[in-house]
């Protein structure tokens, strides 16, 4: 009997997580909706964009944006063609609404499919994008490798890189933020 | 043994391949759609990825993305559930191209079976019986006679190009087949561009019976008896039973020892179904090979006591079966009713939306397959089954006295389900008395209505 | 057979008794305390009756009461469960005097297998063996040299007017014994004012093992072979399993066969248990009958397909069993955990309150026996039981595997329960080994915290 | 197969009831918690003591008393001995707040035991009570029967009856409602 375990890279994507031996969990337990909702208010008073509490096997992570509009990263009309395009993946875009602020609105460039992200070409290459850069929809921004093919994915959106989100190699599945860049720069 | 498969499904069979792994020791990796993102079962599985957004064509349905997401997943192996990709032989190939273990038959055997002439072609060489028909088309009136008197009226008239009932007629003797014969045949030109007909017997009032099969990669074949599927309406299973009530102990047999041969012929390995129609006179005809676990299984499982998830696991990994047909004794009777989020009292329209509270049934000889949880919302994307309600018991009237017990202790709110249509079939007299085909729901149900 | 019956206890085994009472057929009137107002499984019953306020002794206790519900109720006859008064031969008498049918054996079988002293003459007689030791007190240090060297040493000597471990000294030899004789007289005398010693001999690391009996009233009586209960904590039962692991296939069919020679010498009839222990050369001795269908029922269910609830019933109505020895044949292995709103980690402490959120496990081989869903409120006032996970699989290491995932899905919100210890007891190398004994528990906890 | 149905001699004391076929009761099942709260709500703005709806299989009924204390028949000191008198059933007098008023104080006179309720002492005799006698605590309110026991129960309380709740010849359940009292008159 091998009691199965959290791997280790695990993907993003779920904003609780809870694994293992907790089956009895009592109030106290990671999926206690009410010390969510608590931690929540919480978050809204003192305007935290994000908290994550780990103790032994549990873990509570919660992350609130500001005003952020996802953009699947080939999903804007116009965008560059990259080796392999991969279809049907073109939700609208989601305007978010004014007063939601934390500042300015920033846009968040998700990934159009399941694969291995790379910043760059190839190892020796310098990376596609940094923070700073000011990018167009048409610009490169990363390559997904997805069944030996890699698909180089522009950014769909024009402005400065504000963030780059996901590691050098690391597995990306679909719909999981990129990079996020200002437009009104 | 694999360390880590990839379930390239959702819900209810999702979580079933997961508590088999569970129990070998295996991880998982779960791929899901945006529409199922929040399903509980998902919480179950060591690795979760999305692989796409609602829409099944764009997710559940992309060999690029399942792949991927067992490439990235690190998983030696893909367990495809039933529908989507689990009959796809196209996909069992690329699975081998990629070095990834597809947890089902070999694409050979998926395209010798797949295809339903080649499937009856293999059949009747094994020596299986199918509905005695035309070998090809018929190609004028006189032919058309001469083919019916010699397998037998009534015979079926079937478009070649055909389907959805069109160019389609049952004639009952030569007066009535020399118009069916113009009628479908001008009906088939219309419908499909093609006025090609041939002719079956036409099997009335028959019961649904399929074997299911289990075979290893070294030359085991077994079967694990029959299920009984005849409760069905418009073509959609509703309750499923093993043993089949009334059916002679040597047609079993035979129906039995014909699946496991026509399987073998086939080079099948892994769990399968054998799909036959039965007749009023207790003949039994070779439909079509379900190459994949099916909705049903739990009630095989029920009376052989034989976990057929992990047994399906175990041969793809080239293990023994460890099994012989004589191990294989049924005990007992086993009933599944389907739980969909449809209304009944509705024409059946789904109903997708989410699930308040859920209180699960339990006691001696039950059990309750379900993804569902309170708070869970059925998404309107899918299929609408959102459980599998089994029984087993030593008899078949014990069977029908617990599942009703279940059935009301069942409470589901949030969505209406088909519970209700279930307690009033197993009350109803013809599948109280075992007096079903799988046009009895339908008679029955326009008999209560009137 | 009954129209309507009334169960006499409260949670999870009145559920079961409705739940048997349903599939037969059968109404039910379910009794119950105010602080079980709002209990679930009451929705189940046909009728419902208030008997008293919270303290059991006040309702559940109260046999003019239970019989005066049983009256208004127009109930047939009583199912006492376990506990409460289910063991009460008084009770059994106010019902036959009331022509109410008591679902149980007789109160003189009762009463023959009530007095420990009186079922162990009866066993005796029978041929079935008891823990040898003297046949009354015994009145001197010589006495008890001569007595102890009969039975072999280790012995233990007991205070026959004793409890609690009071007056109890083990004897490794007769020096020991000499000091032990005289400080156990003393510290009986002490304690109970009865300084009267008895001796037996000491059986070191002892295991539980039951045999399931079924008798009824045309002289048929079978067994449903055993259940292992060692692995307790402070003679609280954790797990069951049935078989037995490592026990010899000749000890237990001659315990099988002594519980029946014993049962049927008694004129028992209904499903009662034979408890035997077992020491580590596989010699048993008869330790005490319980009349009544007990907390760990179901893992003989699982293994044998019969359901004890519903043939309990049937013997009661003076049915026929309908079964002999040769049809009950065990399949594969079961495993019972009890589920106590208590909280391990704060030495069991229990955890009254409200369960606020409840997902019962499912799949293969999986059965949860609850009388508790979302909102139920748990109870201050009786035991902590609040549900029974059982497992059925072909092996012991498979029913190991299943009851690990079960109990990993099993969620229960709201309370404090034993799963994490159940979840620690089943991976800890005894209980995997097998090597258990009515001691392992508590050796094994403290290991584990030092 | 027998379906099990709801009997028909159901003796009082669950405020919301539903039985029978309802296993997939949708959102507007009698389990609806949110139901049963916006019935309550009505309830309390209409001040009603009693919704009572039906349909088919389906039943909610919820009650709400005013002011209403709950006196155990036998529970009060000084109470009339009956000829058999139920030990073990003396839960304190809940004192009704002020304030949560539909008029007077009533005070409820509740079952100490299970059986079958009496207003006489026989068929031909007359009532030990009706609507608007006064009585004192000791008075005889009625006959309990249990196991062939008539147990007579004394009022425990003094005022005037303003209710009898339970039917001739009907069965009783621990703590059922038997009649109403106005301590104050």
């Amino acid at each position: 009997m091998k009691p199965t375990k959290a791997s280790e890279n695990k993907t993003a994507g779920k904003t609780a997580e809870g694994k293992g031996a907790d089956a009895s969990a009592g109030t106290g337990g990671v999926f206690d909706e009410r010390r969510v909702k608590r931690l929540i208010k919480l978050m809204k008073r003192h305007d935290l964009s994000e908290i994550d509490l780990q103790q032994a096997d549990e873990r509570v992570r919660i992350r609130r944006g500001g005003a952020v509009v996802t953009v699947p990263a080939d999903g804007l009309p116009g965008a560059g063609a990259a080796t392999a395009r991969a279809a049907g993946a073109l939700p609208a875009v989601n305007a978010a609404g004014p007063g939601d602020a934390d500042g300015g609105r920033v846009v968040v460039v998700t990934s159009p499919m399941v694969g291995t992200f790379y910043r760059a070409s190839g190892p020796d290459a310098a990376s596609f994008v940094k923070v700073g850069d000011r990018i167009e929809p048409e610009k490169t921004v990363c390559i997904i490798e997805a069944m030996k093919v890699f698909n180089e994915i522009p950014a769909g959106v024009s402005g400065q890189v504000v963030a780059i989100l996901v590691e050098n190699g690391a597995p990306v599945e679909f719909g999981q933020p990129l990079l996020k860049v200002d437009p009104e720069h | 043994m694999f360390k880590r498969i990839l379930v390239a499904n959702r819900g209810e069979i999702a979580l079933r391949v997961i508590r088999a792994c569970r129990e070998m020791g295996i991880e998982t990796v779960a791929v899901h759609s945006e529409a199922d993102r929040d399903a509980p079962y998902l919480e179950l599985a060591d690795e979760v990825i999305c692989v796409g957004p609602a829409r099944a064509a764009d997710s559940y349905l992309r060999i690029d993305r399942i792949i991927s997401a067992a490439e990235v997943g690190n998983a030696q192996a893909i367990h495809p559930g039933y529908g989507f990709l689990s009959e796809n032989a196209h996909f069992a190939e690329v699975c081998r191209s990629c070095d990834i273990t597809f947890i089902g038959p070999t694409p050979e055997a998926m395209q010798r079976l797949g295809d339903k002439n080649s499937a009856r072609a293999l059949a009747r060489a094994a020596g299986v019986p199918t509905v005695p028909g035309s070998d090809g088309l018929v190609t004028s009136e006189e032919d058309a006679v001469r083919i019916a008197r010699s397998i037998g009226f009534p015979v079926l008239l079937k478009a070649t190009a055909g389907g959805g009932g069109k160019g389609m007629r049952v004639a009952a003797n030569d007066l009535a087949l020399a118009g069916a014969w113009q009628q479908a045949s001008a009906e088939a030109q219309a419908a499909f561009g093609n006025p090609g007909i041939y002719i079956e017997r036409y099997v009335e009032r028959p019961r649904h019976v399929e074997i299911q099969i289990l075979g290893d990669q070294h030359g085991t074949m077994v079967h694990l008896w029959e299920r009984d599927c005849s409760t069905q309406r418009r073509h959609q299973k509703l309750i499923e039973e093993s043993p089949s009530p009334r059916l002679p102990t040597a047609t079993r047999e035979a129906m039995c020892a014909a699946a496991v041969r026509l399987a073998a012929a086939a080079g099948y390995h892994s769990a399968g179904t054998v799909e036959f129609i039965v007749d009023q006179q207790d003949n039994f005809y070779f439909i079509e090979v379900n190459a994949r676990i099916q909705v049903e299984h739990p009630v095989s499982e029920m009376v052989t006591g034989i976990d057929l998830l992990k047994a399906q696991i175990r041969v793809a990994a080239g293990e023994r079966l460890g099994l012989v047909q004589d191990d294989i004794r049924p005990r007992g009777h086993a009933i599944e009713c389907r739980i969909n989020a449809e209304d009944p009292a509705a024409n059946f329209r789904p109903c997708p939306g989410r699930i308040e509270r859920i209180i699960a049934p339990g006691g001696f000889g039950v059990r309750f397959d379900s993804h569902a949880a309170a708070g869970y919302v059925v998404p309107p994307n899918y299929d609408s089954l959102i459980g599998k309600l089994i029984v087993h018991q030593p008899t078949r009237s014990g069977a029908i006295e617990t599942m009703a017990r279940a059935l009301r202790e069942l409470r589901i709110e949030g969505v209406r389900t088909t519970v209700p249509l279930h307690l009033d079939l197993l009350a109803s007299a013809p599948f109280h008395e075992a007096r079903i085909d799988t046009t009895f729901v339908e008679r029955w149900l326009a008999g209560a209505s009137s």
